[in-house]
């Protein structure tokens, strides 16, 4: 699947456009206008676009606190992703979720929220209901190293396995759940020969390359959707800025400034632009094409976000209860 | 007329509803069971199949987000705890997601789902089996809390919950399972936010959740005849508790009494007081006053268990207290002989003989 | 006078208790990181070592479970969670277990422990980052809850509750963390059983809950040169609930507005205002108030979010409605500015900047 | 270790015990006084036998709702648990608990609760608190099949391995939950699979062979012990009366008679008896007196239980909180 050049040119560009629109968001975080919680993707972008390439726009994807890049890569509208931070009526969710609660529906992105583990069993019961519906589409979750310890996981892993649901897990393991690294919080032993025991088919694989992320999820998802079962996908990855917030934190001094270069070395936005150039399947020319275009996409999301209503402290009563249409007999 | 259980009329309430709706499923841990969950699902496996009647795994915060995950994609769950103790396990996905999924989501999604939860009492079911844990759900925006006291409303209502677009939590008393009532044989829709005057009065007004309210109809039937009409509310619903109701009885008696199956400590007995006190202060004559568990938990032994729950006496007394009517010693003698509880008092009805 | 923050005044509540008794273990998810839970934690790993503060794996429930294990065989867990939100997922271990271990096996072992949970608002926390869940715990018998507002009590209630043989819950507002107070030096103990008048005065009882004190106070000072006085009582606990406390002030005043934290359904203000109503019906003089959140999530927006959160301007409006006082527009106007939350709504202070 | 008669005996001996006391508790169950939900352990007695031959004293057990013989093995005082389920002032709980919770700490039996996977984590953490306060005791927990689908087992295999406590796991696979067979619940692999997977050292025996389970259990407790790690013991093993209360249920109809018989067929009481017998390890009649003494242990203690007071209800209003003496300062 990825062996074609346009294909390798729309995950750089769908990568690219992650790491300039949270560029973007972290320059303008200090304008002190997005008030509320911020968990930045970048570096770890390869995932979010590899995965997403080898989805269906039918297929739902879940996911957790860091979901812009899983948003923007499994289509969802950029306009609606800055105005929801601005906490403008036009966002995503009319601003009542911000950063952290992101959707999409038409675009197949389910939800993404703020407790760690919470949305993993639904992306379950999406696969679920699709068996039960005899419809083809996948259950995604997008969730991190951390989001393994907690219970809901094993959970989630029994019941998948036992009806041999069509579902992905993408485990993106960068080490780190907030300043704790790995080691404080498992035993050395890898995350997905877990998944492997529960009777999962697992995958591994370099989190910043994301031609190989796309290989193993189009394996993985055609698995899944042929009634092979679920399918667990662990990728190295590293973060790049601070768990929360707009900055990057070398002061903090949790991880060491080798850890923090070694990483950024592995980019994988650079990465596949060396590859394209290298391999003479894009000229210059062409990416810096893509770059401008991203630019006038971002520009225009801040501009729509900027010049949208601002919601009122009244419309927070409202949607508190789903109508009940079919209790109208 | 035609009469079934309280079980019997869950059961047929979810067979109408699954008849109806090919998106309802039901899941729960021994739902298809030889003893599906006290007979509430008995049969449902054998009509509906396999692919809409599950048992599950015991996981009860996962396969509560996977019911969510479902909800979401078009299913219309119903999930049942054969303890609401278990419920404490799915908090997480219960707060944290099914109450407030359509709202911080601006209403493009939301959660069709019925929690069943069965809260109870009785032979040793002791500390962790026993719990009546409506307050806690009763206080999160976003759910619906049904408590049910008859087998009319239990129909009835669960057919309302589970076309309800929202999570409802469904909590009925053991107890009640095998009282009759009337209840028609057809599908029938009751509401989820009003509260129902069950016998009506002018002496005090007996605002009674769940199981109580056969309490406190005993009561009013047994002070009927001695010419103590009391207003018997059954609730039937803790989220959102209709005050209105309440508060116009309160308008006309006077007195409140509330009776609820919970510790007291934090109850929605004591939601209920404040409410009426608030919108109502100068319609009170006396103070409120409400009768529920004392604030620790039940001990597995009868002997020990023996006092615990307040039932038809205590209601008689504090109805008493209220109104201040003193009826004449024989009379007196005959309403506690009328209300009094036959046979041990830690079962239902003398047939009940364990094992849980 | 020494002071020190409310978070500072946790760190050496900790800090003494871990030095006096080898017993105390400290973990948490971040606890020795280097935001150190919003400072409460700074320096203790260096101080008493990885032998006894822990971070810990994402496994709330399980990590409750082991700490409460470990209590039983000897130690002293102190947990604490950044976020009240995320100690649903262990509600099955703090009710089932850390509640009734002590009752169940007969008063033959204990749960001494402390789960720290940490409430707030503000900075876009939105649906299931900001809940205010104290009612949730208050109602469980075999728990003590604390709510300290000040950094006086912070410490002392910190170091009781570690004292104390039996499971606390306690819970500090985030927006209190950044206030000063006078903390004296040296190890104390406050009680975790009794409210404290913080402010004397005649005309009506204000009984508020953790950071509502704060808002209190602003009204009760800037209310007192214009001649009202007003009494306020910060609750301190939330269980046991001291109604005595609030009692007494009533008989004096009259009147009663309950100030909360949390969503007014089913809150621990609902519980006092009924508590208070059921006890001293005479001596009040009109309906009690109470003042809390609307009974829906808080959106994320902060222009959404504007307005929801009561403060004082609502409780001056109230305490005029229940006292029927008017000022004079230029006295009225005075109070209003004296009490105005000054810059954005969304943060405690101008200096806080985010990002959570 | 087991390679003694007198192992070998006492060993039969523990596991008659527990069969004689159920049966005699499910005799007198219909009399209506023991008023509280009994899970019996006939069938499974092998395990508790054999996993607490070969315990200390000192290490200390966690237990669940099917509790009798774990408490009964470890030394458990047998009239206080009677007494327990006849709701009397000298029960192990005072009457608080009954048949699901019993305690006795001098004897290591830390406590049994009622929610599945409730008592896990506690033997985690029991185990952990040895390691900080350097003492030698092991956490032990016994639990079914059943729990093993409950998060918190993943969340104490999480963090038993991370630390390599000295902890137990001993898993008691009698194929059900209730009513429900494994298949409904769990996909097809093993159990302890999931445990290795996480980094514990896994055994597995047939819980019918009592010595084969206190073979095992004596390794996995010395390498526990010796700080090797938390060790997980997976045990076969059939329940033969009904879930929950005195009878066989057969009626149920929810696994089959023949099933029922091959499971009674394996009885591990049985079993121990004919090895005992047929290697002449041990004459009939002093198998006999064993019998007999048990009898009238047992008689002792039915008597010693119903001639105990009764508690009050006001009783009941009594130790809802600890008294914290060391807060008298
Ligand atoms: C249940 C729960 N516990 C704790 C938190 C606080 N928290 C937010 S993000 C995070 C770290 C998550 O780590 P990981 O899953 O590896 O994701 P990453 O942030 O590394 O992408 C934590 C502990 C939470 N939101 N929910
Ligand atoms: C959290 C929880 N869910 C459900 C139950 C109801 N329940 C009691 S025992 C049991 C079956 C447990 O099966 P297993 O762990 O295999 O133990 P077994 O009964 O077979 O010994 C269930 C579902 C419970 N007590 N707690
Ligand atoms: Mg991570
Ligand atoms: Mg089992």
């Amino acid at each position: 699947m990825m062996k074609t050049p346009a294909k390798l040119i729309e995950s750089y560009r769908a990568m690219l456009r992650i790491r300039r629109v949270e560029e973007a968001l972290a320059d303008r975080y200090a304008e002190q206008q997005m008030r509320c919680p911020m968990h930045l993707c970048i570096g770890q972008e390869a995932i979010a676009a590899g995965v997403c390439m080898a989805l269906r726009r039918d297929d739902v994807v879940y996911s957790n606190h860091r979901a812009h890049g899983h948003y923007l890569a499994k289509g969802g509208d950029l306009n609606a992703m800055v105005a929801e931070l601005y906490g403008r009526t036009t966002g995503c969710c009319g601003g009542r979720g911000g950063s952290m609660h992101l959707i999409d529906q038409r675009a197949g992105f389910m939800g993404s929220t703020a407790i760690v583990g919470g949305t993993v069993p639904l992306a379950v019961g999406a696969a679920w209901a699709a068996r039960l519906q005899s419809k083809d589409f996948l259950g995604v979750a997008f969730f991190g190293d951390g989001c393994f310890e907690e219970g809901v996981i094993h959970e989630s892993l029994n019941f998948a396995s036992l009806h041999r649901l069509p579902v992905l897990f993408v485990c993106e393991n960068n080490n780190f759940a907030v300043y704790t690294p790995l080691s404080e919080r498992q035993p050395a032993r890898p995350i997905h020969a877990i998944a492997q025991a529960h009777g999962w088919h697992t995958w591994t694989g370099d989190g910043n390359d994301v031609e190989a992320v796309a290989a193993i999820a189009c394996e993985a998802a055609n698995r899944a959707r042929a009634g092979e079962g679920p399918q667990f996908i662990e990728l190295e990855t590293y973060r790049w800025r601070e768990h929360c917030g707009p900055n990057f934190d070398e002061e903090l001094n949790y991880r060491s400034i080798g850890e923090i270069a070694a990483g950024k070395q592995r980019c994988p936005v650079a990465r596949s632009r060396a590859k394209l150039i290298g391999e003479c399947l894009a000229t210059e020319a062409s990416l810096d094409a893509i770059e401008h275009g991203i630019a006038v996409e971002i520009n225009e999301a801040f501009q729509f976000a900027l010049s949208s209503p601002l919601p009122l402290g009244t419309d927070a009563a409202t949607k508190v209860l789903a109508v009940s249409n079919s209790c109208a007999n | 007329m035609r009469e079934l259980t309280y079980a019997q009329a869950i059961q047929e309430g979810l067979h109408q509803s699954m008849w109806a709706d090919p998106r309802v499923i039901l899941i729960g841990e021994g739902v298809p069971d030889p003893k599906a969950i006290f007979g509430t699902t008995a049969g449902l496996r054998e009509s509906f199949g396999p692919q809409r009647v599950f048992d599950m795994p015991l996981s009860e915060n996962g396969m509560t987000g996977i019911c969510i995950g479902a909800a979401l994609s078009g299913l219309r769950p119903v999930m049942v705890h054969q303890r609401i103790d278990f419920g404490l396990l799915a908090m997480d996905q219960l707060v944290n997601n099914a109450s407030k999924w359509h709202y911080m989501f601006d209403g493009l999604a939301h959660v069709p789902m019925v929690v069943r939860f069965i809260i109870g009492r009785g032979w040793g079911q002791g500390p962790q089996h026993s719990q009546s844990l409506q307050a806690l759900f009763a206080h999160i925006p976003g759910f619906k809390v049904a408590l049910p006291a008859t087998a009319y409303d239990a129909k009835g209502m669960l057919i309302s919950a589970i076309k309800d677009n929202n999570p409802v939590i469904f909590i009925e008393h053991r107890w009640l399972h095998n009282i009759k009532d009337a209840v028609p044989a057809e599908a029938y829709s009751t509401p989820l936010d009003c509260a129902r005057v069950l016998h009506e009065g002018d002496r005090v007004t007996v605002a009674a959740f769940s199981y109580m309210v056969v309490e406190a109809m005993q009561v009013a039937r047994a002070l009927a005849p001695h010419g103590i009409r009391i207003e018997v509310i059954d609730m039937r619903s803790a989220r959102p508790l209709d005050v209105d109701t309440v508060a116009k009885s309160v308008r006309k008696t006077g007195h409140l009494l509330v009776l609820d199956t919970a510790w007291s400590s934090g109850s929605i007995a004591g939601e209920l007081v404040a409410r009426v006190v608030e919108k109502e202060f100068s319609a009170l004559r006396k103070a409120p006053m409400r009768i529920a568990l004392p604030d620790y938990p039940v001990p597995t032994s009868h002997h020990m268990a023996e006092g615990y729950y307040p039932g038809a006496i205590q209601i008689h007394e504090a109805i008493s207290a209220l109104t201040a009517v003193t009826l004449a010693p024989a009379a007196h003698e005959a309403v506690l002989a009328s209300v009094r509880h036959s046979g041990p008092h830690d079962v239902p009805n003398i047939r009940f003989t364990g094992p849980f």
